[in-house]
């Protein structure tokens, strides 16, 4: 270990203790909070930085552990640790606060500190989900993240916040909750909370069905899976920017980490069973929600879709590999499709997260979200226009944008599977362009529609700096994908090798 | 047989006796208005019961009195969180009774011999103490549901209460009597040898519990025998309220633990089927009728009879890591229960119960920091983590689980993000909601620490959760 | 010959007009009050017989107990009809709704 | 020599990416001459190295070059790489790609003077020089597949150019939906070359291709497929979309809706050449599935035919090009069809000089007509233009394949390739691509004898103004007019007979056309008198002297032919209602269909069946629940009592 530094722990309580201190500034000294706010999430983010330099990229182990017990009675502990599949996560974490703590420095002005303080507590927890190697802290973070949440949308959102934020709690929570049993259940087994434990676990198959289904109502509410996915439109709509940049970049990222942290290894063989369940969802997913997209009003509405429609990439090349492995009989094609399906996480956590303030910038301006009160947009803001066309483009998969990484990868692969599910995934390419782009024509291109449109002004220095920072992000992973790739690597060549291993008794 | 060394045993309940009585003295002679005195000497009583209790304990189950009185860990540490919890409920109930302008010297005093039966609950090791402690306790209770004289609703409440206290100490002691008739003995060890024994005797056996069932299920509030909690609730003045919602449900834990683990165990396989229904349509009744309520006490009475659900989850894991799970969750709950009814007690005026759902909007508006205190409470009593509330359902679970019951652990879970909803709306109220009227709550300086004391610690302790689990643990191994 | 089966059906009917009384009874408070004195003299009965048929003083001892906590019962149940009547100016049972729901 | 070569390679792409960058981030602080000048200078070294690696490999026989630029990931085991391949091909590729670029970034210093996106244009085709750049020098499937969608993104930028105009972005969202169906096609093509070569890399997978010719799979139920026709027919989709062929035509003649004529040009010279030149590239795979050939010659001949049809009826002088060039593209795609690869690179080379000069020529006339597009407001220019009218009837010749001139050569070896191909559909493609030289002439000289013949049918206004086009614009005019005549004459030899590209393009023995043309082959005369003996030269004669009658000497007769034919006419002028046909079937029922997703699906069933109903139902059954709780004691009572009862009676049991 090249750093003794306690990074995780840092990562973890760091914002959340600078959360605690904002919050203690109190609404007072705007500039103080801000700056306070910036200030720990900047150093976050470099603290972050950390772990992809000190990284060892030529092991699939665990790195930067931290151990303590916590709980003695029941051998629950204070396990962190790190491996390529939380490592770029958790840098897309502490990356995109930062740019939400930048994206709300002038437009939040109800209750800043309590707006400010509640981005940086969720990120640590955040980061604690990423972290945890404990299925109990995992699960305290995962949980716990909900509450922040639920206030952000409710205090900051729009008009009908409050149904959209009960429903995004009670949804969640319902799908947690059974994890939570199904976790219990694995401890009666095991005797651990330890999630590389329970990974050797070996378990019956009925048994590892229920367990399954538990993990999947968790997992695939949060990610979200079609037909579970109502939620996702209502809080984003609803939700402030900043909330919706977080929900959309990071949250849902958690249902596919869930899956690759606890479904797929520990219950393979249930994985095995339903993977044609799982990917008809999937491909339901990519397709249904395209064509909902499609027809969307409501810009965020329409990036909100577009984001379970990707998704629907993430389940599938997760899930997609027992098929490959079935019909190539190498492990080759389902690393392939997951790590295309890691990427379509990350990639998809700048690209939403941009889509998002992008409309959020024109929401500051004009106060609508409707597609119909713009129009011509580009006439009044052209670089916002610019960076918008980037972001649409990598949002419907262009090469040369991250966009495209994890598609084309979990398209080729799936294709080794059956023709027919890459038949149905590659659709994306025609739907998501069909309303990414029909969305800019109405939205961007075009006369000048009314004089609201007439009297925007273009995007100042702030939000020049977050879009230059995204647009940077998305190209330099659509260009040269490869750093993230070699630190999944491992990992992942391990994860399939494990998943594709029956371990029923 | 009555020795000296078990006088010394039973002198936290001495203690508390004569203190009470005296109190009841010292109250009739007092001129004071505000009734300082019977405060303090209360809260003395109660420093230096928990004292009592912890220079005697001991570590190991002492039987005294020929056995119909025993002091072993579990009962020392319900007596000292009793304790605890008592000064916290009185500091709380007398700044209820100084709001509004009614500090009764009764209360106190009531309130000290409600806890002593409590406490002889706690010890009972016979079903005749088990009866004595019951009926001391639930007598003092009625007297102070009525004990504001001049409320309706807290005389009606008042009423019902006794009337369907009486008819289940009834039924309770129609089973002990049948107990008593097949095994020959009241005391509840021997009871436990004398069941082993009387094994071809078993249906009248449970028929008997039954009865004993209804007794305990009736305590604890538990559906159907659950009727008299909503409207006593409400119907009660809050400080009272407080109190019924708090200490006596650890009293009505000790008494299950008694009866049916110490007394009955050989019964098990039939009281875990019985305590499952209960269970379980405690939980499905209580989180569904809450959704429809608009008063927080009521919505917190049905609150409470969904704990109760959960609670006897633990039990029926019919394992001593199950046992000491409910304790964790009696624990818990009533730590949650009264700050939930301290922020009612802070937000009430002279006159003015404060106690309708609208009168709650908008709080972190007028007053942020008690709105971040009762959020951290509903989130904890909807058992989101790292709330304490959380830990109370985790260890239930995963005990219940642990002994097989997974399908029940999923039905419990599944009617918990049902409760979730009307905990979330008080959050919602608070947070998103804009105040309809401009009040402007207050309370003294040492209200305000303790009740803040009391949200922390939800945090505090949900963050370090292993001393209190270890303290449960050890009580009931 | 008296058995103990006869004391036990006599004291479980006396149980279960007490308690048929407390449901039925829609009028006067007061009958519940004595329905409680009744049911308790019926688990009484039971004790004593029990006592005396197993040959054990214990259970007489109890009666003792259940007689002294059903004075004090009943000196509480009076008061609190009192009370009740005072803010109500009614006993009757059917006027005890005003909190339901 | 051949160390430098991967610097030269490498600088050729850069530059105009680099350019681009420049005009496109730092335009406003350049200035417009800045944004000009650096594009310009980008694509021009590019096109020099170009030329200096055209030189080294077709001159100095070079060494071939198939290099990996840099990884662009590994996955799996499979790296995915970022790498050129430059052989013949490629080579001849880059040096039109990179040439027509530089002239059309000259040309439009004068044609956009005026416009306020001047930098941003300078922008976009100089990244779309380099997206067009990467695409035929990739020597991988990704980079392909990168260029490829590359240029679909700048085609879409500049179709779109002139954002206000409702019809500009209508038709710019068009093209890149319709290239977005070819690619779906492509990127399955991809995925199955990818699951049975197990790389991407051209050469490994050309190398295993015969070993793989022979592999059947399964797609629909038991019926079994020739892998190799499936990969085909996946990538040729993707060339249907790029290259403009039928049914994914629909774009291209909206495409004109840019800032024509060069968005146009960049159009028909350079991105539709892509799919051309992508099959062409891949002719190791494609000559192993027969059925892709006969798909292929299907399509570009229905392409050929049908749209140079439309050809006829148009009025937008842009569009009669574009149509043209659709049908030209059905040419190319024919000749791929027939395995006459080489011919289709030829006509491609030779139509990317004939077809700029008359985009160019077109774009002179409009602008001399201040942006007038309809022919029938034209008429009598060669008065005053006589430089474009010149080099615009050499463009006219050799579109409609003249003797000679440089679309004679190639279109007539592909025609000559048809009949000579033995493939089941040759026959029809034969008969499609005769009748279509007929309606070549027919309309190229309806185009030109209306615009610069006949009556003046301008206002007056307009009238008064008419004077030749500025030098910058009929200087590119003349400097393309000369290679249209005779670049085909040059290049006959050596590109359709002599083994000019090498191993870059494959062909098996048996259908080797050109090579049974090249045994007639004795040197270009020989060529131009062999096509006298053969019908195409007489029906392009007799389409030029229809034309003549129709638009000269009776220009009353079209109207009447119209009206008799009303329907065919009607028929024509909705160009078969492809575009009705696309527009309520697919857009709309898509839409539709979404909608109905949307509100049946989600909101009603899944949100307000399911969420909210279990909600709802949730909060009616506690209202049901709470009337127990009815206040009564002696139903309080009564609970108790039956609940003892009831577990009494469940538990108790003798």
């Amino acid at each position: 270990m090249p750093t003794e530094l306690p990074i995780l722990s840092l990562l973890i309580w760091g914002p959340i203790l600078g959360g605690i201190w904002v919050l203690y500034a109190g609404d007072r000294q705007v500039l103080t909070i801000k700056y306070l706010a910036f200030g720990v999430s900047l150093i976050t983010f470099v603290l972050s930085i950390l772990l992809y330099t000190d990284f060892d990229s030529t092991t699939y182990r665990m790195q930067f552990i931290e151990f303590a017990p916590w709980i003695d009675a029941f051998s629950i502990n204070y396990h962190l640790g790190v491996d390529g599949i939380s490592v770029p996560l958790i840098i897309l974490t502490t990356f995109t606060t930062l740019l939400i703590i930048l994206a709300g420095w002038e437009v939040i002005d109800y209750r800043l500190s309590q707006y400010m303080a509640a981005f940086l507590i969720l990120e640590g927890l955040m980061n604690g989900v990423f972290a945890a190697q404990d299925a109990i802290l995992f699960y305290v973070f995962w949980e716990a993240m909900l509450i922040p949440m639920f206030l952000i949308i409710g205090i900051w959102g729009g008009p009908n916040r409050i149904y959209a934020t009960i429903k995004f709690f009670l949804y969640t929570f319902l799908g947690s909750v059974f994890m939570l049993v199904a976790l219990l259940y694995l401890y009666s087994e095991a005797n651990s909370f330890n999630i590389l434990e329970l990974h050797d676990l070996p378990l019956g198959a009925t048994a590892q069905t229920l367990i399954f289904i538990a993990f999947l109502l968790a997992f695939a509410v949060k990610i979200p899976m079609w037909p579970v996915h109502t939620w996702l439109p209502d809080a984003h709509v609803e939700a402030p920017t900043g909330g919706s940049v977080i929900l959309a970049a990071i949250m849902l990222k958690m249902g596919g980490y869930g899956f690759l942290r606890f479904s797929l290894p520990i219950v393979p063989d249930a994985s095995l069973l339903l993977d044609k369940f799982m990917i008809a969802l999937s491909l339901i997913a990519i397709v249904y929600i395209g064509f909902v997209a499609l027809v969307q009003q409501d810009m965020k509405k329409l990036i909100a879709y577009s984001s379970i429609s990707h998704m629907g990439f993430v389940t599938l090349g997760l899930f997609v590999g027992f098929s490959i492995y079935a019909a190539t009989g190498s492990g080759s094609g389902s690393q392939m499709a997951m790590e295309g399906a890691i990427m379509q996480m990350i990639s998809h956590g700048f690209i939403s997260g941009a889509l998002f303030l992008c409309v959020g910038v024109m929401y500051d301006r004009i106060h609508s979200r409707q597609i119909s009160d713009y129009g011509g947009v580009v006439n009044t803001m052209p670089h916002f226009a610019a960076f918008m066309m980037l972001f649409v483009m990598a949002n419907s998969g262009l090469p040369g944008t991250s966009g495209f990484v994890g598609e084309f990868l979990v398209i080729l692969s799936s294709y080794q599977a059956s023709f027919w599910i890459a038949f149905l995934a590659a659709s994306i390419l025609i739907l998501g362009a069909a309303y990414n782009l029909w969305l800019y024509k109405r939205v961007i291109f075009g006369d000048v529609a009314n004089e609201k449109v007439q009297g925007l002004q273009d995007i100042n220095n702030r939000e020049f700096l977050i879009m230059s920072l995204l647009a940077i992000a998305v190209l330099l992973f659509g260009l040269w994908p490869a750093p993230l790739f070699e630190i999944m690597g491992p990992t992942i060549e391990h994860l399939v090798s494990h998943v594709l291993q029956s371990k029923v008794i | 047989m009555v020795q000296l060394s078990d006088i010394v045993v039973l002198l936290p309940e001495i203690n508390l006796l004569i203190f009470a009585c005296a109190i009841l003295v010292v109250d009739t002679f007092t001129q004071d208005p505000a009734r300082r005195i019977t405060y303090l000497l209360s809260q003395i009583a109660l420093l230096v019961t928990i004292g009592l209790v912890f220079f005697l304990h001991t570590g190991a189950s002492i039987y005294v009195f020929n056995g119909t009185f025993v002091s072993d860990p579990m009962s020392s540490a319900l007596k000292a969180m009793i304790g605890i919890y008592g000064v916290v409920i009185f500091l709380y109930s007398f700044e209820y009774l100084n709001k509004q302008d009614w500090v009764k010297g009764e209360y106190f005093v009531l309130g000290l011999f409600a806890m002593l039966g409590m406490m002889v609950l706690i010890s009972a090791a016979s079903m005749i103490t088990v009866y004595l402690g019951l009926e001391l306790l639930s007598l003092s209770l009625y007297a102070m549901v009525a004990m504001q004289r001049d409320s309706a609703s807290a005389s009606e409440a008042a009423m019902k209460y006794f009337v369907l206290g009486a008819l289940a100490s009834g039924m309770l002691l129609y089973g002990i009597s049948i107990l008593y008739g097949i095994t020959g003995t009241f005391q509840l060890q021997e009871l436990n040898q004398q069941i082993q024994m009387h094994t071809g005797q078993n249906a009248l056996l449970v028929f008997g519990m039954i009865f004993v069932i209804v007794g305990i299920a009736f305590k604890l509030g538990a559906v159907p025998f659950h009727m008299w909690v909503p409207d006593v609730y409400e119907g009660a003045p809050t400080a009272v309220t407080l109190f019924v919602s708090s200490v006596p449900k650890i009293a009505a834990f000790a008494m299950a633990i008694r009866l049916l683990v110490n007394g009955l165990e050989p019964l098990m396989q039939d009281w875990q089927l019985i305590l499952i229904i209960l269970a379980v349509v405690s939980m499905a009744i209580g989180n569904i009728t809450a959704i429809a309520q608009t008063n927080i006490k009521r919505m917190l009475a049905y609150s409470t009879i969904a704990h109760i659900g959960f609670l006897l989850l633990g039990i029926i894991a019919g394992s001593h890591l199950g046992y000491a799970a409910s304790m964790f969750y009696v624990i818990t709950y009533a730590l949650m229960s009264m700050g939930a009814f301290g922020i009612i007690i802070f937000l009430s005026q002279k006159n003015f119960e404060s106690d309708n759902l609208d009168d709650i909007k908008g709080l972190s508006d007028r007053n942020p920091w008690f709105a971040f205190i009762m959020l951290i409470l509903m989130f904890s009593l909807s058992g989101v983590p790292p709330f304490l509330g959380f830990w109370a359902k985790w260890f239930v679970l995963k005990e219940l689980i642990a002994s097989g019951y997974v399908w029940v652990a999923a039905a419990a879970v599944f009617f918990s993000i049902i409760g979730a909803y009307y905990y979330l709306r008080i959050v919602k109220l608070m947070y998103f909601d804009k105040p309809e009227r401009p009040v402007l709550a207050g309370a003294s300086a040492q209200m305000q620490v303790v009740l803040s004391l009391n949200g922390i610690a939800l945090l505090v302790i949900g963050m370090f959760p292993g001393l209190l689990m270890a303290l449960c643990l050890s009580a009931l191994l | 010959m008296i058995v103990l089966s006869d004391v036990l059906i006599l004291a479980a009917i006396v149980f279960c007009i007490s308690v048929a009384g407390i449901f039925i009874n829609r009028k006067n408070v007061i009958i519940l009050l004595m329905c409680i004195e009744l049911m308790l003299l019926a688990v009484n009965m039971n004790f004593i017989a029990f006592s005396y048929f197993l040959q054990d003083i214990n259970g007489q001892v109890f009666v003792f107990f259940i007689l002294t906590v059903a004075a004090a019962e009943s000196a509480i149940g009076l008061a609190i009809l009192v009370v009740l009547f005072r803010n109500r100016q009614t006993i009757n049972v059917e006027d005890l709704n005003s909190m339901k729901g | 020599m051949a160390d430098n070569m991967e610097t030269i390679y490498l600088c050729i792409v850069l530059f105009p990416l680099l350019g681009s960058i420049i005009a496109g981030l730092f335009g406003r602080y350049i200035g417009r001459s800045g944004a000009h000048w650096v594009t310009i200078i980008g694509v021009g070294v590019s096109s020099i190295l170009s030329l200096i690696a055209y030189k080294y490999i077709v001159f100095d026989n070079g060494d071939i070059y198939n290099g990996t630029v840099y990884q662009w990931l590994v996955s799996g085991g499979i790296s995915l790489e970022i790498g050129f391949l430059i052989d013949r091909l490629s080579v001849t590729m880059m040096v039109v790609v990179s040439f027509v670029s530089w002239m059309i970034h000259i040309y439009t210093i004068g044609y956009m003077h005026d416009d306020p996106g001047y930098q941003r244009f300078f922008s976009y085709i100089s990244l779309f020089t380099f997206a067009m750049l990467m695409l035929v020098m990739s020597n991988n499937f990704m980079q392909l597949f990168f260029g490829w969608e590359g240029v679909g993104l700048v085609s879409y930028l500049l179709i779109g150019f002139w954002f206000k105009r409702e019809s500009a972005i209508f038709a710019s969202l068009k093209a890149f939906l319709a290239n977005r169906i070819g690619d779906f096609g492509f990127i399955l093509g991809i995925a199955a070359v990818l699951m049975y070569f197990n790389t991407l890399d051209y050469w490994e997978i050309f190398n295993s291709a015969p070993s793989l010719a022979d592999e059947k799979v399964m797609l629909i139920g038991g019926y079994e497929w020739s892998l190799m026709s499936v990969i085909c027919i996946c990538l040729f989709i993707g060339a249907m979309g790029k290259s403009a062929q039928f049914p994914l035509h629909v774009w291209l003649p909206d495409s004109m809706e840019g800032p024509t004529p060069i968005s146009a040009l960049i159009h028909a010279a350079t991105m539709v050449t892509a799919g051309i030149f992508m099959v062409a590239r891949m002719s190791p795979l494609f000559e192993y599935s027969e059925a892709a050939l006969n798909l292929v010659l299907v399509i570009g001949a229905i392409t050929a035919f049908f749209m140079g049809l439309l050809g006829l009826v148009q009025n937008d002088i842009k569009r009669v090009i574009a149509y043209s060039t659709l049908s030209q593209l059905g040419y190319m795609t024919v000749a791929l069809g027939a395995s006459a690869y080489a011919a289709a690179i030829f006509h491609l080379v030779t139509h990317a000089f004939f077809k700029a000069l008359l985009f160019l020529a077109a774009g002179a006339v409009i602008i001399v007509l201040h942006h007038e597009q309809d022919m029938r407001k034209m008429g009598g220019l060669y008065k005053y233009m006589p430089i474009t009218w010149f080099t615009c009837l050499i463009g006219a010749l050799a579109l409609i394949g003249f003797p000679g001139t440089s679309g004679f050569f190639s279109k007539d070896a592909i025609i000559e390739a048809v009949h000579a191909s033995t493939l089941p559909a040759a026959g029809f493609a034969y008969g499609a691509v005769l009748a279509c030289v007929l309606i070549t002439a027919l309309y190229t000289f309806r185009l030109f004898f209306l615009v610069f013949h006949g009556k003046e049918r301008m206002d007056n206004e307009t009238w008064s103004h008419l004077h030749e086009a500025p030098a910058v614009v009929w200087g590119p005019l003349a400097v393309l007019a000369l290679p249209s005549l005779i670049i085909g004459a040059f290049l006959v030899g050596p590109l359709l007979f002599g083994d000019y590209f090498g191993p870059a393009i494959y062909v098996l023995h048996d259908h080797n056309v050109l090579a049974e043309i090249g045994h007639e082959y004795h040197g270009v005369f020989g060529f131009i008198l062999h096509a006298f003996l053969q019908p195409p030269v007489y029906l392009a004669l007799a389409g030029v002297f229809f034309a003549w009658l129709l638009y000269i000497r009776l220009p009353d007769l079209p109207e009447k032919i119209a009206s008799k034919l009303k329907p065919v006419h009607q028929v024509l002028l909705n160009k078969y209602g492809f575009d009705d046909f696309n527009q309520f079937v697919f857009a709309g029922g898509a839409r539709l269909f979404g909608r109905a997703l949307w509100q049946i699906g989600d909101v009603k069933l899944i949100d307000g069946l399911v969420v909210n109903g279990s909600a709802l139902s949730v909060r009616w059954f506690s209202g049901v629940i709470r009337q127990i709780q009815s206040g009564y004691l002696y139903h309080y009572a009564f609970a108790m009592i039956l609940a003892l009862l009831l577990l009494i009676f469940i538990f108790v049991h003798y």
